[in-house]
């Protein structure tokens, strides 16, 4: 029972928007125009560009991953120092003292770059070949974790 | 109580320790492999941290990786779960030694209960009934020969590091002791580092009974009846079962107070398990004590409603033991069978792969722990565990009904998996079974297996 | 007691969603436009890319079904007369009497060509149309289901 | 025993009752509409019969149809579930007169509790405490405005044929009360074919109590407890737990032993409810008797470990009563929420669709009774539920703390789909909700709905 009658109904149009919307989300693939239509009612669109498809809704909790999942290697030769272990990550020997590398260095292979340290042993982050660092991706003292990259570098010809 | 706990483990115990974490209002911290990064366990989870590559000796079990990541999340204390770190009295004292509470007994009392000859001595102490054997390690397999002059055939050889059915041999001849001594010996040192090993009497078909038992760090033990583990292949449990069909309640009793008496001359504290042997004279023997949560704890959390995950949480952040044994109530049984990724009829090989299909039964007295979801990987670095079944009814028979409808509508599929569900089935619809009269050569007697 | 009253048969529209979606799902390769219509609810998608095809997912346990489920119209125009209740199936008025029709027979509108008993209810099925049987798919004194396919006949001009 | 049960009913009723059928070696038959073809418990039960199209009066409320299912697959039982069928004295009649056994109260017993007034006299022969209110159905508005004087306001109109909170409405006033007149009788000739009604005094604020109770047909009987359902939305339950924080043990007994004698006065056979309102004195007032089981049976269930389902079969199939009261002993503290497609923002309007995701809680004390699977339609045919979930803990609290961590494992994904989720979680973290003070203005007193 209504309290009042409309002579459009705007109420079913909001209806069936929201129907509009579950069938666009339920299609694979970006649609390019839709229509559903119920009795009297009806709604027509298209899009400019293929319709923006709604982001899956969030997969339960967050993961605290603080760093992106095997983000591969780029295109542009670039290559990735990952952490060995679990612990501390240190740019350089001590705080008082300079990084071991700064972004745009070359350095040499086995020249050590960063350190991580666990249970107060302290493993030395080294280079296996020559090359020129392009990015350091983990601040001072912060936690890293098994396999998390550290530190991007292009190779550069000895 | 803590306000966050790392979990030292993958699988469906960590996601029943995140579970009772959350319960417990305890933030939970997951570590896993390379191969777990989509695991159940990691998703639950507050927080994660990958700790190593898919093979368990450099991830799970790196030390060094799990204490970095509680010691770098803030997690005040660590559970191990069952298997990888849980029974290693090393990883107990680097926990202590930075300040993290190991979830378990402390590490003294799990070296005693590891090392099979100083638990003997013990028991024996305690007065607990031991099977015949030798109460220390033997020296030499002239030793061996000559003890069994006093123990008699059957004999069997058990590495003092063993446990679980692993490191252990029968021999029905002088012969076969030879090889029994010689291959557990090289054996034992292989896997656990230590080639000492120990004889005892073997029992060809016996029940195996364990008693579930809690203790707190005041003093305070309580046991919480018993499981009949009887049903096993080559010494691993199959499915388990509470309470045992074989005590009546006046052996219960004494069994259940022999458990607490060896228990508290351990200095024990935390959940624990006293395993025994049964014979069919009604006769019992004490086998070993293991220091961890075990695979079937739910068997008795169906019948005494006691959370023992939550109450292991619990003694570890130094609360007192709520229980005592009067509260302790057994109410009517429970069955856990375990749905393993194997196959049946290839002698229980591992049959690893990605689920297609997952889906767990439901109802009344139904449980399911596990960590499966569909499109999950059973990774073959890992157990084939895809799920624990646990049913509970008012008595033993509506139990069997209610595990066989439920294993009836468990749907497992995934392209070469093969399950343990049909010899649950099997075993469940078996006379034998059904009458209660299993003993530990039920599978060779009855199935030919 | 519902809040809001549905104006429109935004249900109906749900419905032709998931039915839109198992079109989509059960087609050969990528679609480009698609249309479903029931009643006064229509829906109509065109995709600007072609539509990339979930696989449908298998069909899990079968149906204990005694009967082909929605056999669909062949293509030669047989059509077919079904079950509009539950109970047995009888092709003739009684044991002794020869059956109401047998395949081949060309049947008029109105004429009783089987008889469903429920509850010592006996009701009669008729023709709609005029047609010759084709095939009488249940044997006689079994039981059918509702909608169940009971003879199939080709509509034959008058 | 039955050899053989059909089951005239969907979704997770039907489901339940096909898995005590199972589990007590009956045969089940499954009934299915058209929109049910691949639901789950067509797939479930043993054998399944078509009855009709989409719309439940075709189908689900076609006694012919189902009846002759019934004849056409020997089936020796009926099991009704709860709603379409189940509360018809007609359909128990005719049941009967086909050499059926209907799974529920004899015919007559049915007609006396379908009737309101008629279940308020016997009762209060039996010696219940009734709200103040008419005893006869109200002849007119002038009687209604009249016997006002007595009972005052509030008050609250019900139908005679009503019941489960359908064909009530409030009145505080004497022109509300000409409205709630006019409209539940309109409403009631329309929905029930009865337009009876009368009056009973309206408590704004009070327990919604209900006693479990199982009958036999050799005049034995028992209650197994109360469950609490005072949270409710337009007086239907969205919340059940037992048992209720509100009752010491001796006005736990007293209540049992009063529902136990207005369930013998009514000569009642089966499993059934007595429901009570318990006000802020302490004092409770018989409401109404249920002759079926209800959607919040596994509360219950959890509490007593009575399998209640099958109880009902074997009281059906003329079996004695194995319970005595004594028998009865309650364990713990459950709770049962129903995960309902509906968008507690949208006033609960149902959000039919298809799942794509649907992933049910595990580990201890959950219990999950549903008939959906990924894929499954919720379809707009039907009510809107999409899974019960009952957990079980040692006590209320531990039980929240459980069931807010399984409703966070459970996941329900689908266009268009919203869930009462977020409306459960709310409830649960409410203060005074977990303080134990609810009553049945919960809703609007503390969430504004």
């Amino acid at each position: 029972m209504r309290d009042s009658e409309t002579t459009v109904d705007v109420a079913g149009v909001h209806q069936l928007s929201s129907a509009l919307r579950a069938v666009v989300e339920s299609l694979p693939g970006p649609v390019r125009q839709v229509t559903v239509r119920a009795g009297e009612c009806s709604i027509d669109v298209s899009w400019d560009a293929p319709a923006a498809v709604t982001a899956p809704p969030p997969p339960g909790p967050v993961l605290a991953a603080p760093w992106e999942e095997s983000p591969g290697e780029p295109d542009d030769g670039t290559l990735t120092v990952r952490s060995p272990l679990v612990g501390t990550f240190y740019r350089g020997p001590s705080p008082e003292e300079s990084a071991f590398v700064e972004v745009g260095d070359v350095v040499e292979p086995g020249q050590q770059i960063a350190l991580v340290e666990a249970m107060k042993l302290f493993t030395p982050i080294t280079m296996d070949t020559r090359g020129r660092i392009t990015a350091v991706h983990v601040a001072d003292g912060d936690m890293v974790e098994y396999d998390q990259p550290l530190i991007d570098y292009v190779p550069v010809e000895g | 109580m803590f306000r966050k706990v790392l979990i030292a483990n993958r699988g469906e115990i960590a996601v029943r320790i995140i579970r009772a974490c959350r319960e417990l209002g305890v933030r939970s911290v997951a570590v896993y492999s390379t191969a777990d990064a989509s695991s159940a366990h990691v998703e639950l989870a507050d927080e994660a941290v990958r700790i190593g590559p898919a093979a368990a000796r450099r991830s799970y079990l790196n030390i060094p990786n799990v204490i970095a990541a509680a010691l770098k999340t803030g997690a005040e204390a660590i559970h191990p779960g069952y298997g990888f770190l849980s029974e290693d009295p090393y990883f107990a004292e680097i926990c202590a030694e930075n300040g993290i509470t190991f979830i378990g007994p402390p590490p003294g009392v799990m070296e005693s209960a590891g090392d099979k000859a100083t638990t003997r001595r013990l028991m024996a102490d305690a007065g607990l009934p031991l099977l015949p054997g030798t109460t220390e390690p033997v020296a030499s397999l002239d030793d061996a020969l000559a003890a069994t002059g006093r123990i008699g055939y059957p004999v069997v050889v058990k590495a003092v590091a063993g446990g679980g059915g692993r490191g252990i041999a029968v021999a029905r001849s002088p012969e076969a002791l030879r090889t029994a001594y010689r291959q557990t010996r090289a054996g034992a040192q292989a896997v656990f580092g230590d080639s000492r090993v120990y004889l005892e009497r073997y029992l060809e078909s016996a029940r195996h009974i364990e008693f579930q038992l809690l203790a707190d760090g005041f003093g305070n033990a309580v046991h919480l009846g018993e499981r009949d583990c009887s049903v096993q292949r080559r010494h691993q449990k199959l499915i388990e079962e509470g309470p045992s069909s074989a005590l009546d309640e006046q052996t219960r009793t004494q069994m259940g107070e022999a458990a607490l008496r060896g228990t508290k001359s351990l200095g024990y504290c935390g959940a624990g398990t006293m395993e025994f042997l049964l014979d069919d004279d009604g006769r019992y023997w004490f086998m070993e004590m293991n220091a961890r949560i075990q695979v079937e704890h739910p068997v008795t959390e169906a019948i005494t409603g006691v959370d023992l995950v939550a109450e292991q949480i619990c003694i570890a952040a130094g609360c007192r033991l709520q229980l005592g044994q009067a509260d302790v109530q057994l109410r009517g049984h429970a069955v856990e069978v375990r749905i393993n990724a194997e196959d049946p009829d290839r002698g229980f090989a591992p049959t690893p792969g990605t689920l297609t299909e997952f889906r767990t039964p439901g109802g009344p007295g139904v449980r399911v722990d596990s960590h499966c979801v569909p499109g999950a990987d059973v990774s073959p670095h890992y157990d084939s565990m895809i799920a624990k079944l646990i049913v509970w009814a008012s008595d033993r028979r509506a139990a069997l009904d209610r595990a066989r409808r439920a294993l009836g509508e468990t749907t497992v599929v995934g392209p070469g998996i093969r399950t343990t569900i049909p010899f649950h089935q099997r075993v469940l619809d078996h006379p034998a079974f059904r009458s209660g009269e299993v003993r530990t050569d039920f599978l060779p007697r009855h199935l030919g297996m």
